[in-house]
């Protein structure tokens, strides 16, 4: 356990992502926030039939089209060209919000600056320079039956990202209830951090060592296992 | 994804005693009668559900549809805004006898409160009722000068609606004025039964002219030439 | 002046329409409450194009069709079958007062039971009796650009229904701009009725007699002639 | 009742200085480039609009569109969700220089705002923002133990959007998702022009599936063929 390391033997954000995949039920209806999270859709396990929804107006889109086939008034809303599946349907975006805040949603997929024990979110601004920019994170932490977050464990100088109290400009209050990290999968859970699963090869101190909360268990941890090749 | 069950009864089979129930309609146009009567049918063999609170603009007409869930006895409250009508007996003379509970609701805010329920907004202000009795008791406010009444979404555990074509995925279309508040409760119940004239392969409604997207509707059972309430009314049918 | 006849006298419901219908403006979309103020569509001057709103969700629809040709889902707010014309629409509900509530609609006219001098209208139910039912009528008071009512001037026995405060429960404050009656035309302004039209046969007196409340005038007081064959 | 005007400067012909503009489209996606363009080319021949107010969810990309409205002087503030992207260096210069200001609001209570706008509903709650800085001033309430923010409508002087098909009556209808703001926008201004790509007669959409009804609509202009911001964009074209 002692020669984990940190950067070298974390999940990719691919591998990061499939794992958010396997959660994903048949028959649900999903947002997958823009940029990492988007990368999820590419790993749906074989045989579940799920709905993607993206904020812009669409229910039912599929993957992006061949170079060259892209068509500028099908966008998702990272802007991406996106293709339809059959049964997909348009709406305006007073319509899609209400798919989003009236509790419509099975899921939704965000990244994170930072989240809280408490569930509390920080992903659309790290301080008062530059140009802010919110789009629809702040109605997405809101509404969707389940509230995931991918991302990486640690900040890139190591620094945590499971936190105590977000010092980040905040997205949504005690939102987020399970996070998909680089090293482990914790439910936020009245107030903590849950582990429920971790990669085999860190240890429960090293893990702690490098997470902001007190991360709690309340039965067997289980093994987080990706695959290799991804 | 299939949402498709086969026939009515199974339908509405899981309605529990004591749900709201909302029905869409407005009098005869866009009205769910093959669903209404598979419910009264289910409550006639099996004593449920009963104690229902019914969400319609209208209370019934004649003795069909919901005039004949009232006449049933399965109806404990109307939430409407015009339950007075021509052929309106049946709520009529429960309400006069004191044996059926109204909530009378202007038509806009009642539509405007369905749509809050679906869009996740708990409540909204509207010039409608202000200083009128229909307002006792609410917040008002001001807004840039002038007054307004603070209104409460208005959810529901069911949703009974009639479409014109569907899909398995939910996918739905309404025929001519019939669409009125279908949308709206498909939007604002836990569960939402769509009774469809024409049943589709998914792509089959062109994504453009989908009415109400599928993650809004639970169960789509096909009814062909459905019946139509004023049709029923007009001729004096008892169900 | 003396021989005006109150009951005899007076303009029919026809011809109360006829005079509304005078001031409907080309081009201008407009609701007409259910009952007496549906007869206004039959009087829409010639050359004008009014579109016509209905609640329950149609914009553009004309005449009732021949009998035996009705759709029952193809009715108006007043649940008669109607038709349509080039150009119509549909939509649901929440769209509908949309329309009414957000000041799109350039009218609406309505009946009454009682108008008061500043503008508060009582129209949807006369005690505390019976099976109570308001529609779309504490809607359509508002955000109509003009709220006009058309009215008998007084009721079956006599009595005022222009008042200086409504007795009957009130289905909007303030909210009434103009009256048509069956002996004149009154405008609601600053909490005052102005007299604009009266019938030629009656007297000022007479027909401040059966008002009940001051009919104030602002200028010349026009002859209100309407066609007499209607 | 013909809305239809012949030319798109006719079409932007009265918009004042100072106006508030809501400004259809998501990214490339249902935007008004050639009403945008004929509002520049007005600016650079007269001086106006200026000091204008933008509503739209981002603050324009590249060189032409609402980027060059920006670039060219004619934009005093944005109202927006999403100003930040990969082309949008017309903003930022501004923005970060102090010369146009950002009312930075979410994507789903920007909706909500312009949709109650155009529902005459003045205020109304959202969870959305409770407990960040976006919503700081604002007052807040508790709804069935969940927190909520109270938000204003947003309405407009005048919308610009970008349909489909469109009739003399201002029917529209939308291509694809290019649907977006535009339909919410048509209700929350005092003017609505739309540009449309095939201008039919009346009834020449069949009214199910009028997804703008003409009473939203005030001014229709025909543009055939009309520019992809996306594809100017990524050609590089500066207008």
């Amino acid at each position: 356990m002692s020669d984990f390391n940190l950067m070298e033997d974390k999940l990719s954000n691919a591998q990061i992502a499939w794992r958010a995949a396997q959660d994903i039920e048949d028959g649900s209806y999903v947002n997958l926030g823009i940029g990492f999270p988007e990368l999820i859709a590419k790993f749906q396990p074989e045989g579940r039939d799920v709905t993607y929804h993206t904020e812009n107006g669409v229910l039912g889109f599929g993957a992006a089209p061949e170079p060259g086939q892209e068509d500028w008034d099908l966008i998702n809303a990272g802007k991406k060209a996106i293709t339809l599946k059959p049964g997909a349907s348009f709406f305006h975006h007073a319509d899609s919000f209400s798919m989003v805040r009236g509790g419509h949603l099975d899921l939704a997929v965000l990244g994170a600056y930072q989240v809280a024990q408490n569930g509390d979110l920080a992903n659309w601004r790290v301080g008062s320079k530059g140009v802010p920019a919110v789009g629809g994170a702040m109605d997405l932490v809101h509404g969707a039956r389940r509230v995931a977050v991918i991302t990486d464990h640690v900040t890139k100088d190591g620094g945590p990202k499971l936190v105590e109290t977000c010092t980040f400009p905040l997205t949504g209050v005690g939102c987020v209830t399970r996070v998909y990290t680089s090293l482990a999968v914790v439910d936020v859970q009245d107030g903590h951090f849950v582990l429920r699963e971790k990669l085999p090869a860190i240890s429960m101190e090293a893990l702690q060592a490098v997470t902001g909360a007190t991360l709690h268990t309340d039965g067997p941890v289980g093994d987080l296992i990706v695959p290799e090749d991804l | 994804m299939n949402k498709v069950t086969s026939t009515t009864a199974e339908a509405v089979a899981s309605i529990p005693d004591g749900a709201r129930v909302m029905i869409g309609g407005f009098g005869g146009s866009g009205a769910p009668i093959e669903l209404i009567h598979a419910l009264i049918d289910r409550f006639r063999a099996t004593g449920s559900p009963k104690n229902l609170t019914v969400i319609n603009n209208n209370a019934g007409n004649g003795s069909i549809g919901i005039a004949a869930m009232i006449k049933a006895g399965m109806v404990a409250k109307m939430v409407c805004s015009f339950p007075r009508s021509s052929n309106a007996e049946a709520f009529n003379e429960k309400y006069l006898a004191g044996e059926i509970e109204l909530e009378l609701v202007p038509q806009g805010t009642l539509a405007e409160r369905i749509r809050a329920a679906g869009a996740g907004i708990p409540a909204f202000y509207t010039p409608s009722s202000y200083g009128t009795e229909l307002a006792e008791g609410k917040p008002t406010e001001e807004f840039d000068g002038k007054m307004y009444v603070r209104e409460r979404w208005l959810k529901a555990d069911v949703a009974l609606i009639k479409g014109q074509k569907g899909d398995p995925m939910g996918n739905l279309t309404y025929r001519l004025a019939g669409r009125n508040f279908n949308p709206l409760m498909a939007m604002a119940a836990d569960r939402t039964v769509a009774q469809v004239a024409e049943l589709g392969k998914p792509g089959s409604i062109d994504p453009e002219q989908v009415i109400t997207p599928g993650i809004f509707v639970d169960t789509v059972v096909e009814v062909p030439e459905p019946q139509q309430e004023e049709v029923l009314v007009r001729t004096g049918v008892v169900y």
